[in-house]
């Protein structure tokens, strides 16, 4: 295509690299948190409850402003991993943070809602065939909520693809490094007669997405055929 | 009587106590909604309620008056601004001229400034930085902020060692010093520009004329800005 | 090989205390719905935790509440054939029936899929999954699936209520094979007094959440009167000896001297066998019939007669192949003059053993 | 009243091809595990699309894929028992039995609850929720729920299947009430004998998604060959009269002319009854019996001799009280000289009538 | 609490004002909307799962410029509504429906996956005693996914507390009419030295926002012991 400038080539690939590497890093993480949400009963539950919710809660300026205040290098995360080179401020790294953090309680909600729905029954019969718990939950649980995980993942990666509040906040706008599809549209619209450029890239941006959707939602009625036997 | 007043976020400190002395003295009930000026002006041109609109730069004033939503004749450039570099706490103050090392400052650091094509106070920095012969070399150590606070915020928390804001901000965060002032010729002149909306009423003509006011002045000025003659 | 059994639980409206010890072999657990059987099986699994309860299998502390001892489920190793078939759904039938021999590797006795697959009648089934089976695929998979985990006690909770006769008569003898030749300790459920009498080695009766009656099988059922069951399933097992496979159909039996005829019997000649003759089934003449068509005539001596529930009497009859039980009316009881001592000939109809 | 059912579907490895009708009554699916038994009432629920097909219930065309005519199921006022309890989990006990009520408001026969409640023994489990019953007590509640939405055709799929024998034994009448009284058709599915030979007015047998045998249950379940559940089911059923009651606890009834002995019968006094004899519990002798404790004894006269599955015929006697049916082994077949015409007396055991 | 001036006060019975109404008025749709993406196979079933997520792939910025486009006093939508009496241009309504609308994908995910999770034969066993497809939902599958709609409609609330890219873009930031929590925490965050009272409202938002989960969890708690008959 040749409507895109080289630049706007360049943000379309860091978007699909942020948002691909934020929805993979969370979703171990996003699963064993929905897990724990969903099965546990600890004291501080509710509080990790609310901590999950919290990048809904606030405006995404102020995550990420959260956000550049503890994995900046100066913060408190931010000094430690940068010691043993995990290095976040003006990153792609810290997009992916950025965004990883503001899809979190997005893709757990969804995985632990699909978490809630598993028939306990069946894992405690995998449990009396020999399986630990960690054993059940591979071969049991996690194949039954896998149209739970892939929606999780899926709304993960469309908000990671849409997200520019905190990014620009945490890691700014650095060509080639931190400028994402969302930042570059949210510059063109800044300036008068951005909008037909703006307009481009929200065109790149929905296609992208759009493909994921659908492409998750293939998937998830392949699982839910494989598990219902029809 | 109601006043609808539109203007740039970052007049917020300033702008608020004058209204509320000119509506103590007026009994008008004046209303300020706060935003980026390109949202502010969008929303203008798609009939929102505004009587007077204040802009942070004046390419959009620009675009609503050719689009004639303005009244005629009542557009004037209210404020001035400056430029400054600025730096942490104790940074040594610098000589702003086409002899400063700047990326040497830098380091490995970055340079905090707004979006460099679509936020005022980025494109201002930008041209100066260009008209001082010093663009080409910071170029790819820019970090680019949503806005002129993120910058400032950047160099607050210690991301970045230097930044390019407004005088105005500078002045408001103990956490930063100002190291030097751009020369007013290395950029175009930074404006504010003010006007009524075509269908303003008399009362919030009268509102803007008090802002060019002496009172206004007072306060304007103490908010570090530049009061710019009628 | 014992399993000790001691659970406590208090429900709302429900009230479970149970505590029996049960030698080796298959142990009914048996009673009305509601009973409390579903319950102490769980509590033996291990997923539920009795309020108090001590559960010993084959030496091997399960449960202690008292020294605070629990081993997790998937450590009791245990096969559970649940009420419910509980299967896998994004599971293949393959991959159900493999699922807990991974698990049991190294305890050896690897269980023969081929073989299960093949008494069970699910070969066919292998590639479908749980969602396209029948009611009675199902509950057959699920039993193989718990068979196949090699477990050291299998638990089965009605595992064969969903499966017709000719299919019943096919997986029985599966039992029977974990009872007799491997000595696997077997924990069974049921309602009927068919599978009860064939298998049990040990009837456990619980009524309202309390063990009721306990003992060997032949005790137990022989006594009508704590039979939950009712007399039906009250009869006499005799040990036997196969004599001759006839061109017929019929096996010949030796049972203390007696002929006995079944019809066709796996065993080899000269083997070993049990044989359980119902109490209804028994019919007693005190003449030796004649030009009768029950070839079964064992002749004997009454040696007691218990009122038993019912409008009948339990006739214990002494014969040179073991004690026999008959369950006739009262009426008839007192018209022969049934008493102690009388000698009496029991038939027993080919058709019905 | 007549049920038309004609429904041909196919599935990956496996093709419903039925096809049969039957008069009013209770009509058994009869089968082997897998046979298409639950589809076929699927079908008839209007649960499942057939490729093609016809279903007529009393007149109402419910499904005709040539006509284009398909009734939606919650049009269907059928009740569905379904082989698993499917029971609402969020209603209580009380909530899914009044479930069904609240739609056949109009259609009259207000089912009663508590009539239904006792019967089916669930009283103190009305303000419990599914999940805090046992399989039984589920199984029960969902047959309830069933009726009481005052359907004008019955679909019970293994309805008793989990229930122990005292528990059946105080349901079954429930259906025969139906079909006797309220003359409500039934679709009746089942692998008991006992059940069929007692509900059954007719008998569709299914194998391998075929009918094999349809007919009144006499017929099919007479011969042996293509029932499906083998001679074990076989039997003669007898039209009776309540004659009395007698202090011992057993109760006299009238079958043309001759005194059978049961065990106590609920029937008053000159009440119809109709009793079922097992082939296989039918003893037959040449001489009139004497000295024996059984106390029904049934002259006739041998009307055919059949072969039979397994080492038996099936001799079918001509009796005053109707014919009788007798499983006997071919070698006393023989050794009595059975054939056609010879007189021969029955001998049935009171207690297991 | 003297701590929060009138304004901030104002501000804050506005946001729960919008989010409850946000909420609220998009659950009905939201329901039906997840039901006929689970259930119903129709053309155009990708796209209108397309646009449910839109909200989520644009920055938030860019939606709610599309929302003033339509939605405005100017806009193909916006002025027959207003014809009939209903604006939403610069009023707490369009607050409300820039945040249902970006809350509306969450809400509508977590529907939809409750109603996947409903086993469909427990709708067949209602259908067979009568009971008509609505009847159905109302009596068997809606009982059933309480707790997913629960979680949708605390993730929808959530949402809208949070929003403000969109909100400030459609309806600006008028005190007492758009102004919300957000808008007002971003408007503080915008002016030299407005981090304290930006950090107070956010106090207060978190304060909200927790509460409402915690009754959330509570209910879904409650209806789920109900459900399971534990
Ligand atoms: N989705 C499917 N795909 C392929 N085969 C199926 C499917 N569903 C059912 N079957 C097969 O159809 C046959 C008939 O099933 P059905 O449930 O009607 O049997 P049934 O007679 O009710 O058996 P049971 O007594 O075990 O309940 C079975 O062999 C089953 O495996
Ligand atoms: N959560 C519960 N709360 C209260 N009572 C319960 C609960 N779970 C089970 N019960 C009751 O405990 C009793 C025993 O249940 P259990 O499942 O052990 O019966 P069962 O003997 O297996 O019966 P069935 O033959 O019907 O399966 C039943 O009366 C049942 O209603
Ligand atoms: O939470 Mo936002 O307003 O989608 O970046
Ligand atoms: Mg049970
Ligand atoms: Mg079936």
């Amino acid at each position: 295509m040749t409507w895109l400038g080289p630049e706007e080539w360049e943000a379309v690939a860091l978007s699909l690299k942020v948002s691909l590497w934020a929805t993979v890093v969370s979703l171990p993480l996003g699963i064993l948190t929905a897990y724990a949400l969903a099965r546990w009963r600890f004291p501080g539950r509710q509080i990790l409850n609310g901590l999950v919710h919290l990048p809904l809660i606030l405006p995404p300026v102020v995550t990420g402003y959260l956000l550049l205040l503890t994995f900046g290098t100066q913060g408190p995360l931010g000094g430690p991993l940068q010691e043993i080179g995990i290095v976040f401020a003006f990153r792609w790294t810290g997009a992916a943070l950025a965004a990883g953090i503001m899809a979190f309680p997005l893709m757990v909600r969804a995985i632990r809602l699909s978490i809630e729905a598993v028939d306990p029954r069946l894992e405690a019969a995998a449990t009396t065939l020999g399986a630990a718990r960690p054993m059940v939950f591979l071969t049991v649980t996690l194949p039954l909520i896998l149209p739970g995980v892939l929606a999780g993942a899926v709304l993960a990666f469309a908000k990671a693809m849409g997200e520019f509040g905190a990014t620009i906040t945490f890691v700014s706008n650095i060509p080639g490094e931190t400028r994402t599809l969302s930042t570059a549209i949210y510059a063109f619209l800044q300036i008068p007669g951005g909008d037909s450029s703006a307009l481009r890239l929200v065109v790149v941006s929905i296609v992208i997405a759009m493909g994921a959707l659908m492409l998750a939602e293939w998937l998830s009625v392949r699982v839910a055929r494989r598990v219902s036997g029809r | 009587e109601e006043i609808t007043v539109f203007a740039a976020a970052s007049l917020q400190t300033a702008l608020d106590p004058i209204a509320e002395s000119y509506a103590a003295r007026t009994n008008d009930e004046i209303r300020i909604s706060y935003a980026g000026s390109s949202a502010l002006a969008r929303q203008i041109e798609y009939g929102a309620p505004a009587d007077i609109f204040v802009s942070a730069n004046s390419d959009w004033m620009d675009l609503l008056d050719e689009r004639g939503l303005l009244a005629p004749g009542t557009r004037r450039d209210l404020l001035s601004n400056r430029l400054v570099l600025i730096g942490a706490r104790d940074a040594e103050p610098v000589d702003i001229g086409p002899d400063l090392a700047l990326a040497e400052l830098l380091g490995e650091g970055r340079l905090a400034m707004a979006l460099v094509d679509a936020v005022p106070a980025g494109i201002y920095g930008k041209a100066a930085l260009t008209s001082l012969g010093l663009w080409p070399e910071v170029a790819p150590r820019v970090a680019q902020a949503d806005n002129v606070r993120s910058a400032l915020a950047l160099v607050a928390a210690g991301e970045a060692p230097l930044g390019i804001v407004y005088a105005t901000d500078a002045m408001a965060d103990p956490r930063v010093a100002t190291l030097g002032v751009f020369p007013d010729e290395s950029h175009p002149m930074i404006v504010y520009p003010a006007a009524a909306t075509a269908d303003a009423s008399p009362a919030a003509l009268a509102f803007l004329d008090a802002l060019s006011g002496p009172e206004a002045a007072t306060r304007f000025e103490a908010a570090g800005f530049t009061v710019l003659p009628r | 090989m014992t399993l000790e059994v001691r659970i406590s639980r208090r429900l709302p409206g429900f009230v479970l205390d149970v505590d029996f010890e049960v030698a080796s072999g298959i142990t009914v657990l048996f009673g009305p719905s509601g009973a409390g059987k579903t319950s102490v099986v769980n509590g033996v699994a291990g997923l539920s935790r009795p309020d108090e309860g001590r559960i010993v299998s084959n030496g091997r502390v399960l449960l202690d509440t008292k020294r605070g001892i629990q081993v997790a489920p998937h450590r009791r190793r245990i096969g559970y054939v649940f009420q419910e078939p509980r299967l896998f759904p994004h599971l293949s039938v393959r991959g159900n029936l493999r699922y807990g021999q991974r698990f049991a590797g190294r305890r050896g006795r690897p269980g023969d899929l081929d073989a299960i697959t093949e008494v069970l009648g699910i070969g066919p089934l292998l590639d479908r999954r749980p969602g396209a089976l029948s009611g009675g695929e199902k509950s057959r998979v699920a039993l193989g699936r718990a068979l196949l985990s090699s477990p050291d006690l299998i638990l089965a909770d009605e595992p064969l209520a969903a499966l017709d006769a000719a299919r019943k008569a096919e997986i029985l003898p599966l039992f029977e094979r974990l009872r007799d030749d491997l000595g696997v300790p077997v924990l069974y459920v049921s309602h009927s007094a068919e599978e009860v009498a064939r298998l049990a080695t040990t009837v456990v009766a619980l009524s309202r959440g309390r063990v009721i009656a306990q003992g060997p099988a032949l005790e137990i059922l022989g006594n009508p009167s704590v039979t939950p069951v009712g007399p039906r399933a009250a009869g006499a097992v005799l040990e036997a000896r196969v004599a001759a496979h006839h061109a017929d159909g019929l096996t010949e039996l030796d049972a203390g001297g007696l002929p006995l005829f079944v019809p066709g019997h796996a065993g080899k000649v000269g083997a070993q066998t049990r044989l359980r003759i119902a109490a209804h089934d028994v019919m007693l003449s005190l003449d030796p019939p004649e030009r009768i068509s029950a070839l079964n005539v064992l002749p004997g001596r009454v040696e007691t007669v218990t009122e038993a529930e019912g409008p009948g009497v339990l006739v214990r009859l002494e014969t040179p192949a073991g004690p026999v039980l008959s369950y006739v009316t009262r009426r008839s009881a007192s018209a022969l003059g049934l008493k102690e001592g009388l000698g009496c000939h029991a038939i027993v109809k080919t058709v019905t053993l």
